[in-house]
């Protein structure tokens, strides 16, 4: 930054720290991982820190998808839905076909169809994607129960099913690796290729881009999908978790995937966000919400707490920008 | 109104009238910036005073200091001889300024009748808005101005110019004694600037001081009296009109003397780039035209005419319903900007801010857009690469900036509109549809868009010039078609062209 | 334009004359029941209940969904009586909530029996004894452990919204205590009643403290979730015992067949409980005196007493009605709600 | 040319009534409520009844109101998702003072006073602080509903001060037909009609909701104005919560979810732009009704709850989709 004058250099140390990208993210990370750690002599066990990647891992897997979602300009609320029925998918092929391949290929194949419908609404038929996916989660929680009026239950009982929930690689939860490899290729493609930048320009300005010789609905058609993809992936880890195919899972999953991305810098009106500000976002809530059991305090609070960070993440952010961008 | 009285007495000779409007010493900075230094200017009851100055001279802060938008650092403001301290455009406006600013200030939702009282919805004690009062007052300003509105229409289904007469009915029925116009005629075709000079004589009758910012120095002589010089938010020069020529003019505002502002280079004219046959869509009726390599091609028209219509279908942009387009032999289909652009034709639309810029992203992100997979090696960007090849852009056009990495938005139109042409020139076309490429653009910038586009056609590339400047379509064009409500009405060599025949075919 | 002043028209003028509902025939009781959230295998083994004891009587069972939604449940109310049913069984979102519907029903002359539980103002309410069950529960696995087990430790996946399921964790722990004195509750968690959120906060209830013997969930799916994260930490299963609740569906009866941890279930039969409404509807219809209580039973069962009261062939369960009917409900529950 | 737009060719009176208080798009929801009732009172003998038609207008009540506030706040460009958590909480002061006091007025005193400052804190962090309103109002619902079952230890709070008057605020029926609820929400919506039709300070809001930039130009306030909003909307949803906790009875914690997302449903299929500016008051209030009456009829024909979830997704996918293909057309 060679346009800053000698006062901006010679600032607080922290000031510095909260203007940077992700300073913010990684001074409140910093501070609750010390905070808690203080707090609870629990805290900083290894097997919390395999609770804690365990549960960050289903919201961070399709937190990468949203977050893809939310910097072309679109969201998709139904998620939370699309999770718990292609969970019930995921069983239920396993079961009528004995192989766990089959059934993760289902599942998956169902989310991913869930978002072309996602897009087939919002860039064909031109819903706004929040009123579309809202109605796509309702027509889904009716659905789910047209499809099978309770739990899905484990009958194959296949041995490699539960592991992928609860399996080790390398010392390292099954689900941390493949969140791990997902938000690492999200990071990849959005910081890397041309398709990231165009995810990007999707967002700023569509017109422009499909001046510019592009199909912007083809770009945000591959997010919506991918994010429905990838809500099958975690729908794959959500049933070997659970041990069933749960249609009442996934409530309130939207919201806090969405408060995740958002926490994580990631811009609502599109062009602009990272996967590393939505990784570090993740980890902060479920440490947020790992903390208060920690701590034994009422559990109230993990609905109130992730709330108040949210708006004032974003308070921050304003502030950041100023108020040239309101 | 009851103006008529002063209308008589004072439009005769407004020089023996005290200033409605007296603006004495005013200062104004911005962090980093002195966007007004020590600024003094007068207008009388029934003046039209031209402010003029490039980009960064410091009209608009000028404009928005006397709109009460801004506060003024230090300098005074007099309206009949009373010192007034604005803090807020209402204030502004309850002291008689009325500012129509460039980018029209009206509600699209709204009837035209309910935006021109905006501020009061003429609403009695209980805040209650008289909805018959609007609309007979609205109607009773038109019949006196003689402007032909319908005030139940809603603005969003007016053109330019109509809402520009909204504009100045708004400040008609605010009893404004100084209306200020922001570049009034920017998106005006030349009938319409005709007919606004007719509006703006009939409100100099009525008594009414008139502040005119431009650009375009053949209406500066037309409807000025007095034209005030800024630079560098400096006062330069206050002079009547009749004491200036164009040349003068243009020195005074650019501080140097630009020798042609028209550059016209020999050049070989080349097989034909674009063919366009039977081209019919929503809005437009068999168009038919083509363009060869090395060739500038002036597209004319009034507003609606079809030409930005014309402009967005044959990239593939707007769907069409008949017709062919061909690009260097090949067919434009499928019907899209993919294709378009592999065949080698692009689009600068003519709203830079929703058709062009990331207005966030940074400089080279903007620039490189069209040509990413030049920096592209088995899908993955090389950065190096695109910043390397952006530099040489900022070089080889002289754009004004700090550095690569800062956002577009804080750019001059300019220098956006240079970054915009990069984009193109970067991905390399064989044909370039430019609509309206000097549009909210300083005299200076001008001169280098116009040079740029001389140099493009020398380079022996196919030009597409969408205009509504006569001026410019003169200046640059080698052939001109005209349009009129979407079909095409005539066309003319760059020899037997003139201004009125010209015109003649856009209202045929 | 036209076309919408014949359809307003004809729309408004069929909506003045307001056609009186058409009288009953006469054949059997038509019946409506409000239910609290349809789509949870629970209620639906209740509405089963209720629609297999409706055909033996003879009568038709109308179901309604609240969908968890207090005014939704109203709504039904008032359009059960608007249809003119002739009693009104209904499961209360929340029990206060259903005060002044209960008085504009009597003001109308609806019969209601409610089910789960019992609020100010009612004729009569058909529950389990949610305390009981926890206890029966509680003393079955304590008997399990045997009564000198010392310093056991229990994890409740509870659900504090419900007073229901608060008094199921408290006589659980009650029941326990009564055979081993000294067993002590080291979590007492909120996971909100569904499997996802309870394997979430049982996750990180385990990372702090993993010294656990017993887990007790409100429901199947807050046990089965439990398990679920005690499994994804990777914790030895086999001196750990799980208690159930609720015998809802077929995930129990999938998990204990598997004879692993899950040894325990407090049952407490939903079919039992729809055929149980059903018949105090019936009897508070024709006037019958009607306990202000009608109980239905619970009770604890191991692996081996399952299949007596439940056949299951892995796709579905039925319900073994003798073995069932046989069950003696108590005269009073132990505590109640309003003992909290 | 849109210039030479008729004023109305005379057509008889009626249709000219009807283009005074509606525009095409109002006509044809209200076409599509009529549709809806036909349909239903062919299919269910209890469907078209006074007393039916008359109970679903009181079991709309409560999420017209909240509509009606929501409405507003989107007219003004500003979204308002926390009113759903609201309903909740506002319930808790009225109660407990109705409880403590004896007294209806001071309860519903306690309740506005909870609901305006929501509705401050709302409009002060989106208005001033410019913080995106839906966000605001996100965090605000997850931390309402966390503050409700804080405060009450997820517990219900009955009334226990049986008054008869608020008894029949959200219970009673008017000339033994109407639904009070119903008559409350009509009153207050017609209000809001008319004040965003008839005084200036709801011509403002619509400006500042369509070209927040003009309005500053022109001199409003438009912070002011959205802050308003907000206040607005939280007090339809504090009177939305007084009603419904007569309806119940109690303070029910859990009450309330998912209003958000019905009311903006509603709202949206009644012709309310998201983007702000447009749509008006009796578009919204006929979603509303057509969502309800869809409900209760399906509910009447015993259709089950995920048919009736997958219907209204398909009814509002399609209304939507329909006005979108339409705006496309012009």
């Amino acid at each position: 930054m060679r346009d800053l004058t000698d006062d901006d250099r010679s600032g607080a140390l922290l000031r510095r720290v909260f203007n940077s990208e992700y300073g913010f993210l990684v001074v409140v990370l910093t501070l609750l991982v010390v905070g808690l750690s203080l707090a609870a002599t629990n805290f900083l066990t290894p097997s919390n820190a395999v609770a804690i990647l365990h549960q960050s891992s289903l919201v961070l897997i399709v937190a990468v998808g949203m977050t893809f979602l939310l910097i072309t300009a679109e969201v998709d609320i139904s998620v939370g839905a699309n999770l718990a029925f292609a969970s019930c998918v995921v069983m239920d092929v396993i079961n009528q076909t004995n192989s766990v391949a089959l059934g993760a290929l289902a599942g998956i194949a169902f989310g991913a169809g869930v978002g072309l419908i996602n897009a087939f609404v919002t860039l064909v038929l031109k819903v706004n994607s929040l009123i579309g996916t809202i109605a796509m989660m309702m027509a889904l929680q009716g659905g789910v129960y047209l499809y099978t009026r309770e739990a899905v239950q484990n009958h194959h009982q296949i041995e490699i099913f539960p592991k992928i929930a609860t399996g080790f690689i390398l010392g390292i939860p099954v689900p941390v690796v493949f969140a791990a490899v997902v938000a690492l290729a999200g990071w990849f493609y959005l910081a890397r290729t041309r398709g990231g930048r165009l995810v990007f320009a999707s967002g700023a300005n569509e017109a422009a881009v499909r001046l510019s010789g592009y199909s912007p609905a083809r770009v945000k058609f591959g997010a919506f999908v991918m994010t429905g993809a990838l809500v099958g992936l975690a729908a794959v880890i959500l049933a070997s978790l659970l041990n069933a195919g749960q249609p009442t899972a996934g409530t309130g999953f939207e919201l806090t995937v969405i408060a995740a991305v958002l926490l994580g810098g990631t811009s609502l009106m599109g062009g602009r966000g990272t996967i590393l500000g939505t990784v570090l976002a993740v980890l902060i809530l479920k440490i947020i919400d790992n903390g208060i059991i920690m701590l034994r305090w009422n559990q109230d609070l993990q609905i109130i707490v992730p709330g108040l960070v949210l708006i004032l993440a974003l308070y921050m952010d304003q502030k950041k920008r100023g108020p040239a961008h309101g | 109104m009851g103006k008529s009285d002063v209308a008589t007495a004072g439009a005769a000779d407004f020089h023996d009238l005290a200033p409605a409007l007296a603006v004495t010493g005013l200062s104004k900075s911005f962090p980093g910036v002195k966007a007004l230094d020590d600024v003094s200017l007068s207008v009388r009851p029934g003046e039209v005073l031209a402010l003029l100055g490039e980009n960064g001279a410091g009209k608009s802060t000028l404009i928005k200091v006397l709109a009460g938008i801004h506060k003024a650092d230090s300098g005074q403001i007099e309206i009949d001889g009373v010192p007034q301290d604005f803090t807020n455009p209402a204030d502004a406006l309850d002291a008689g300024i009325k500012v129509v600013f460039q980018e029209i200030a009206l509600i699209p939702e709204f009837s035209v009748a309910e935006n021109m009282f905006l501020e009061d919805h003429l609403a009695g004690k209980a805040n209650l808005v008289n909805w018959r009062e609007i609309h007979r007052r609205a109607q009773e300003i038109f019949d006196r101005a003689g402007f032909a509105l319908n005030t139940r229409a809603k603005v969003k289904d007016l053109s330019v110019s109509e809402q520009q007469l909204v504009e100045i009915s708004r400040a008609m029925a605010r009893d404004a004694r100084i209306v200020i116009m922001d570049e009034p005629t920017s998106s005006l075709t030349p009938a319409e600037v005709t007919h606004l000079f007719g509006v703006i004589n009939r409100l100099r009758k009525l008594g009414i001081a008139i502040v005119y910012v431009s650009h375009k120095l053949e209406e500066i002589f037309e409807i000025a009296d007095t034209c005030v010089v800024l630079r560098d938010g400096r006062w330069v020069s206050t002079k009547p009109t009749s004491e200036h020529t164009p040349a003068s003019l243009v020195k005074d505002m650019v501080g140097r003397e630009i020798t042609s502002l028209f550059p016209h280079s020999d050049r070989t004219v080349g097989r034909e780039i674009v063919q366009v046959e039977d081209l019919s869509s929503k809005r437009l009726d068999d168009i038919s035209f083509h363009v060869r390599a090395g060739e500038v091609v002036g597209f004319f028209g009034l507003m609606g005419a079809g030409r930005t219509e014309v402009a967005k279908a044959i990239v593939g942009f707007d769907p069409i319903t008949k017709g062919r387009i061909r690009i260097d032999g090949e067919d434009l289909k499928p019907h899209s900007t993919v294709r378009s652009k592999a065949l080698g034709i692009g689009l600068l639309s003519e709203d830079r801010k929703t058709e062009g810029l990331m207005l966030d992203g940074s400089v080279t992100r903007n620039m490189t857009l069209a040509a990413l997979d030049q920096f592209t090696r088995n899908g993955l960007m090389d950065h190096r690469a695109e910043t390397k090849q952006a530099e040489g852009f900022v070089d080889r056009f002289a754009i004004k900036l700090a550095r690569l990495g800062q956002p577009i938005r804080n750019l001059s139109g300019g220098n956006q509109q240079k970054v915009l042409l990069s984009r193109w020139l970067m991905f390399g076309l064989k044909a370039v549809v430019l609509d309206e490429p000097t549009r909210g653009i300083d005299v200076g910038a001008k001169a280098e868009i116009f040079a740029l586009i001389d140099e493009l056609a020398a380079q022996g590339l196919a030009v597409i010039l969408m205009t509504s400047e006569m001026p410019e379509l003169l200046g640059l064009s080698d052939r001109i078609y005209v349009l009129s409500e979407g079909r095409m009405t005539g066309e003319f060599t760059r020899e037997n062209a003139t201004q009125e025949e010209i015109l003649d075919a856009a209202i045929r | 334009m036209k076309s919408t002043h014949v359809l307003s028209a004809v729309a408004i003028a069929a909506a003045l004359s307001g056609t009186t509902a058409l009288a009953q025939d006469g054949e059997g009781l038509r019946i409506g029941y409000i239910v609290n959230y349809a789509t949870h295998e629970w209620y639906q083994n209740v509405i089963l209940g209720m629609e297999q004891r409706a055909e033996q009587l003879g009568h038709t069972v109308e179901v309604i969904d609240a969908n968890l939604d207090m005014a939704r449940q109203v709504a039904a109310a008032e359009d059960f009586m608007a249809r003119e049913m002739d009693v009104i069984i209904m499961t209360p979102v929340n029990e206060e909530g259903v005060v002044p519907i209960l008085r504009r029903a009597r003001a109308d002359g609806v019969p209601i029996v409610l089910e789960g539980n019992p609020a100010p103002g009612m004729q009569t309410v058909v529950a389990i004894c949610d305390y009981d069950t926890g206890y029966l529960a509680g003393v079955a696995a304590g008997e399990a452990l045997g009564a000198d087990a010392e310093g056991i430790r229990v994890m409740n996946v509870g659900l504090p919204l419900l007073s229901a399921t608060i008094l199921r964790s408290r006589g659980f722990m009650d029941g326990l205590q009564t055979v081993i004195p000294s067993a002590e509750m080291v979590h007492d968690l909120d996971g909100g009643g569904n499997p996802d959120r309870s394997q979430e906060v049982s996750a990180a209830a385990l990372a702090a403290d993993s010294d656990i013997d017993v887990i007790y969930g409100i429901n199947d799916s807050s046990a089965l979730g439990a398990l679920q994260a005690w499994r994804a930490a990777g914790l030895p299963e086999d001196d750990l015992m799980v208690v159930g609740t609720g015998a809802e569906g077929l995930a129990f009866l999938n998990e204990m067949q598997t004879e692993g941890p899950y040894q325990l279930e407090a049952a407490m039969f939903p079919e039992k409980i729809g055929f149980t409404a059903i018949d105090t509807a019936v009897a508070l219809f024709n006037g019958e005196e009607v306990p202000e209580y009608v109980i239905s039973p619970t009770t604890a069962l191991t692996l081996g007493e399952v299949s007596s009261y439940y056949s299951y062939d892995g796709e579905s369960r039925e319900i073994q009605w003798d073995a069932v009917n046989a069950l003696e409900a108590p005269e009073q529950c132990m505590m109640y709600a309003s003992d909290l | 040319m849109p210039l030479s737009a008729n004023p109305a060719l005379p057509q008889n009176m009626l249709s000219r009534t009807l283009r005074k208080v509606a525009g095409q798009s109002e006509i044809a929801l209200f076409v599509s409520l009529v549709l809806i009732v036909i349909v239903f009172s062919s299919l269910s003998e209890y469907f078209l009844t006074t007393r039916n038609l008359t109970n679903v207008l009181g079991q709309a009540s409560i999420i017209l109101l909240i509509a009606t506030g929501v409405a507003v706040a989107l007219i003004g460009g500003e979204v308002d998702i926390s009113v759903g958590s609201l309903v909740a909480a506002v319930a808790l002061p009225l109660v407990e003072i109705m409880n403590a006091t004896g007294s209806l007025s001071l309860g519903i005193l306690g309740a506005l006073v909870l609901g305006l400052m929501i509705g401050a804190i709302n409009g002060y962090l989106s208005a001033y602080l410019r913080i995106n309103s839906l966000i605001v109002t996100l965090g605000m619902l997850f931390l309402i509903r966390g503050g409700v079952y804080l405060w009450t230890n997820k517990r219900a709070q009955a009334d226990t001060a049986y008054l008869d008057s608020f008894f029949a605020i959200g219970n009673g029926k008017a000339f033994g037909i109407m639904p009070i609820p119903a008559i409350i929400a009509g009153v207050i919506v017609l209000m809001v009609m008319f004040i965003m039709h008839k005084t200036r300070f709801g011509r403002r809001i619509y400006a500042a909701g369509g070209s927040a930039e003009v309005a500053r130009m022109v001199g409003y306030d438009v912070r002011r104005i959205k802050f308003i909003c907000f206040l607005i909307s939280s007090t339809l949803a504090t009177i939305a919560g007084i009603l419904l906790a007569s309806r119940l009875g109690a303070a029910v914690h859990t009450s309330g979810q998912g209003y958000e997302f019905q009311a903006i449903a509603a709202v949206v299929l009644g012709g309310v732009s998201l983007a702000g500016g447009r749509g008006n008051i009796l578009g919204a209030a006929l979603g509303v009704l057509i969502l309800a009456y869809l409900s209760n009829g399906l509910g009447m024909i015993n259709a089950p709850t995920e048919w009736q979830l997958v219907i209204t997704g398909i009814v509002i996918v399609a209304a939507v989709s329909l006005d979108s293909y339409k705006k496309s057309k012009e």
